[in-house]
């Protein structure tokens, strides 16, 4: 159950290309998991931008000294990505907490590996923690442009068993992409579950690598989201139900995290016709 | 001083004139864990068709200055589902529900009607004749006064005499005056102004139409004087029609506005999305907005803009 | 890289595609102060009339959520005082100038055109057949194709055969590509898109309409969705017709949005308030915008977004 | 000859209900005269607010330590103004400066009675002071609905000859309008010429009662404007020019100081029937 709160930006730190923000108010930590998100409203009332901005949840921490905190990694590169990086601490900030369904935790001690691209190592340190307390394996791998698009390497080194870096530029750790480094992980942490976060084509490229193995795949989409509750039906996928039937899915409130498998990855951007209410010829 | 909120739209009595925008509150079950729908004027459901609906192609919303484009297209269960999930935990949650209902053409209007007709849970029916989201613009029939018309005529011979029936109208007309007269002269006891507006926006990289129906339904408040406008001019003709007016609505200033404009009740749409609470604040807002022109009642607003003049 | 700016609007060549919007420039003095007016495309004067006319009564003018209404009235001094002072002016200064005019009837838009034939300043008329600031709605013009078309064949009868002519369509209509289509039937070589849509808002205190003309028109980056949507759909309907495309433009990207979109030139018009060195700003800035994106000249990127459409 | 200028945020001073800015950049000051006014972008590039908001020049100050500075007084009480007052020291805000016509000073050194209502008392010490340099007598009255209404009262005190306060509540000088105790001014002050900014209905009560004694009345009118520099005929109003034609002037130009005899004041927010270019019945 989401709740709205009118938070306190506690701290507003630029890591690389990326701003960590530390949000500071009640009940904003209450029952987040890892894989939930955050949805921000931007301006003030008058504001231009009418729909709120969605991120990663990358820590939640119960009562601490300023009541509970959550923390955010954003990367500014829009209008309102920009305005939220360059609020300074004290504003307050209207964040609705905790959304979305999170990761799916394995039952059993099984080894796991994390994948995760740009910004989408946001959650994963986070995740991770969760699965060790669990007992899991954890090996980890992050993926981005340049090293300046890396975030929390450190964290992952200290949790992660086997951890590897990616960067296209080579300008840290191995040059190239996660798919070039992740079947070699695949085979040598003996991997059960893959977890990933970062842009579509890397999730597909992921979700192919596991299926491949039968690898259990959990992918967190990014869909362009304009309530972020399950009123709009904007940010809609074609995924296939336990029914077998392809649905357009809210990923608001049934996702962002999915089954890798269960993704029409090469249906993404149309509605397959074999969709459940699939447009008659002539469309909708 | 305590504000009597209580509006009358034609035969429906409503605990307040604040309702939510048809498909921006889906059937209201999310929007009740932000706020007791039971407690606004009521939900007005995401408009439901005949059968399960997948709606448009990815992206569907673009965000424009102090507004949005969607091209969502209708996703929807189908009525029978509707009914058995939807419109059950409405009744259950005993919220004033007005059920959207659309169609292909005239019959299917009427097909959905004759489904939902009676049932105990629906105080009224808004028949959305204006989604700009269909492939055909032919299809927009609030764009003509006969097809509107007939629209409006099948769904009232489904639902029976006198049975709550608004029509939404779109503003993309040269005179939406004229589609009111019709679509009232139909059998419509009021009408829902407006729909969104039809727009694009261009993808900045690709320079392509960035929503996969390439058009999309303009709303928020960058619509609201186009909105106010069409309720003042609907309310001057047609003066004893009810209204429901909806267009930008993001505060209780602009609720107020609304019923002055003409509006018996009002609809909040694109506010819930960047407050989901929106409907319960408005409703606040507009009480002591009310309250602090010294007037005691809903009644005492609506259409006041056209006193003397 | 540099870029090639010139563009072409049928027989017009213009230095850039950056032209003043009708109404929002004067003409071109005042802003002669903030740029060299003879550095961009042209300057499109304010609508002028026969004789001299007051305007309305204030107030004329209200903001809006990312944009304005106004109901100026068509103030102006008359076509007599305009050669004389403006269009002199104009001249001498050597700066493309494009001549709005209007009417009450087709007869004085004929008689209008008739004083201004001819005249070596004059690289074109724009028709105003689109202000919503008239009392009677019937006289907008362009709101219906056959008046539409009667008042540019008058204005074609006045100005000779083949002399540059555009028609300025107001987006409150059903369907634009229509009304295109007919008043290039009647003789326009292009036209311009779009006039701001009829809007209204009500004085927060006295809760009736603020404007002295009680509705205005909508303009602003707010209606640029419409605009671009208008551009694309007659860009469609006519694929090689003139279109000086206009509304919400205040930056390079906007500007490239409704190049892409169909347009052959565009105009700047409420970005003048807020910054008065708007046109020669958004000039430079779209020249970067196209440079970044690998193209030559404006002609490349011209109705780009109907490309294997 | 008016400049746009990117000034800088020098001081924001709360004084009273109002603000007193002032605005540091190169030419800001130039070519200021007293009854000029300044116009102000609001908010970013991609603000909701489209129009500019129009404030009388307080102070300029050519060539200081920070390059040229100009004073504005800001009351609060709208969208704009309100961001416009919430502004810190240092952002950079987009003036325009100068526009309209200031007001007309009298060749010889005759004695002068300015008044000004509410903030309409910015422009007036300026005034003062040029009048004086002139060797013209100044006497001054200001007037607001209380105290904290009032400006630049110590200034004034310091350079009037006599100086009058009236408050419509009695929290400060004489309890009434500026127009009660105008009259004894008049006599005591023999005054020639009488300037007056404020709110419209005490610029035409100045301008009748100074009319019934053949005073001249210059008075700075105060009309919405949508641009500022006489492009968009927002800002009109019926003034009877030297022909004795009524014609809807553009205040930001021809204005915003008009002599008051040629104010239409009774047909104000009309467009009066014998004005040039006057709808025909059925309006235009
Ligand atoms: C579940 C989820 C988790 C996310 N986690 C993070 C994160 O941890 N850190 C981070 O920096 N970003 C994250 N994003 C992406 C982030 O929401 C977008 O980058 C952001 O909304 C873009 O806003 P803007 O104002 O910068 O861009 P604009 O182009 O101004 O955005 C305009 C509109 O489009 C929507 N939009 C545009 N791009 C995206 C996108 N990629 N995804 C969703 N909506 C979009 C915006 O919400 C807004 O409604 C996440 C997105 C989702 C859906
Ligand atoms: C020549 C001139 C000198 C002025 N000097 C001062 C001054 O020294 N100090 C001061 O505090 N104010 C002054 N004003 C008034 C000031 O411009 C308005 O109070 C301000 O524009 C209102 O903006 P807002 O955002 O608060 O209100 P909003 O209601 O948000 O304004 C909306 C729109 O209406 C216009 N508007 C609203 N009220 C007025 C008004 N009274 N006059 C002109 N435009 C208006 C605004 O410019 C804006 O375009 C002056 C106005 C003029 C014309
Ligand atoms: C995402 C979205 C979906 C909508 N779906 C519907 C719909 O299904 N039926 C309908 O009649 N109107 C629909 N509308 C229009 C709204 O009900 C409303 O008329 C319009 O958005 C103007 O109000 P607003 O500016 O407050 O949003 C939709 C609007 C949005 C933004
Ligand atoms: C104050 C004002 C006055 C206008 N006067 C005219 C006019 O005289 N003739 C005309 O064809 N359009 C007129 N317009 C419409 C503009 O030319 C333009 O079509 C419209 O404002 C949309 O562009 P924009 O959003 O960039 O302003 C006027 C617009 C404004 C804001
Ligand atoms: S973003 Fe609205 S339903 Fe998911
Ligand atoms: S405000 Fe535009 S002409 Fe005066």
């Amino acid at each position: 159950m989401p709740n709205q709160v009118k938070a306190r930006l506690q701290s507003n730190r630029k890591v690389g290309e990326y701003h960590h923000l530390v949000l500071a108010g009640e009940k904003i930590a209450d029952g987040v998991k890892p894989g939930h998100f955050v949805s921000i409203a931007i301006g003030d009332t008058n504001s231009p931008m009418v729909t709120r901005r969605a991120f990663s949840i990358h820590r939640a921490t119960p009562m601490t000294a300023h009541g509970s905190t959550l923390e955010i990694v954003v990367h500014p590169h829009g209008t309102g990505t920009d305005w939220l990086a360059a609020q300074e601490v004290g504003t307050t900030i209207d964040v609705i907490s905790p959304l979305g369904k999170p990761f799916a935790l394995p039952k059993n001690p099984v080894s796991c590996l994390l994948v995760a691209g740009g910004y989408g190592s946001a959650p994963m340190t986070f995740l991770a923690e969760e699965l060790t307390a669990r007992g899991c394996q954890v090996d980890m791998v992050f993926g981005a442009g340049t090293e300046s698009k890396l975030f929390d390497v450190l964290a992952a080194k200290r949790i992660a068993r086997f951890f590897e870096v990616t960067t296209d530029d080579g300008s840290s750790g191995v040059k190239g992409r996660v798919s070039d480094v992740i079947p070699n992980m695949f085979l040598n942490g003996h991997t059960a579950v893959v977890y990933a976060c970062g842009p579509m084509p890397m999730l597909e490229s992921v979700a192919a690598l596991a299926k491949q193995r039968n690898i259990v795949s959990q992918v967190a989409v990014e869909e362009s989201m304009a309530c972020g509750i399950g009123v709009c039906m904007t940010c809609v996928l074609p995924i296939v139900g336990d029914d077998g039937i392809t649905r357009m899915t809210r990923s608001c409130v049934d996702g962002p995290v999915f089954r890798g498998d269960r993704v029409r990855w090469d249906d993404l951007g149309t509605v397959p016709d074999d969709c459940l209410g699939a447009p008659k010829v002539g469309g909708h | 001083m305590a504000v009597d909120l209580h509006s009358k739209l034609g035969s429906i009595s409503l605990k307040s004139p604040i309702l939510t925008a048809s498909g921006t509150a889906a059937s209201g079950k999310e929007l009740d864990q932000f706020f007791d729908i039971t407690q606004i004027g009521g939900i007005v459901t995401k408009s439901i068709m005949l059968n399960p609906r997948s709606g448009r192609a990815t992206p569907r919303m673009v965000e424009t200055p102090s507004g949005m484009l969607n091209s969502i297209g209708l996703q929807g269960p189908g009525v029978d589902q509707f009914i058995e999930n939807d419109l059950r935990w409405l009744a259950e949650r005993g919220a004033t529900t007005i059920v959207s209902i659309a169609g292909n053409d005239a019959r299917e209007f009427w097909q959905v009607a004759q489904k939902l007709r009676g049932h105990p849970a629906i105080a009224g029916f808004e028949v959305n004749i204006s989604c700009p989201n269909v492939a055909n613009r032919g299809l927009v029939f609030a764009c003509h006064p006969a097809s509107a018309a007939e629209v409006v005529a099948e769904v009232r011979s489904a639902v029976g005499a006198d049975f709550p029936l608004f029509a939404k109208l779109s503003p993309d007309v040269t005179s939406i005056s004229e589609i009111a007269y019709s679509v009232v002269d139909a059998g419509a006891n009021g009408v829902s102004l407006i729909n969104t507006l039809l727009g694009m926006a261009l993808d900045h990289r690709t320079l392509k139409p960035i929503l996969g129906g390439r058009t999309g339904g303009l709303s928020g408040p960058a619509i609201r004087p186009v909105a106010i406008r069409a309720v003042y001019q609907v309310r001057a003709a047609l003066p004893d029609v009810p209204i429901i007016g909806m267009g930008g609505i993001r505060s209780g200033i602009d609720a107020l506005e609304f019923l002055a404009a003409g509006a018996n009740a009002i609809s909040v749409g694109t506010a819930i999305f960047s407050d989901p609470s929106a409907p319960m604040r408005i409703q606040r807002e507009l009480e002591s907005e009310i309250a602090a022109r010294n007037f005691r009642s809903v009644a005492e607003v609506v259409s006041i803009a056209h006193l003397g003049v």
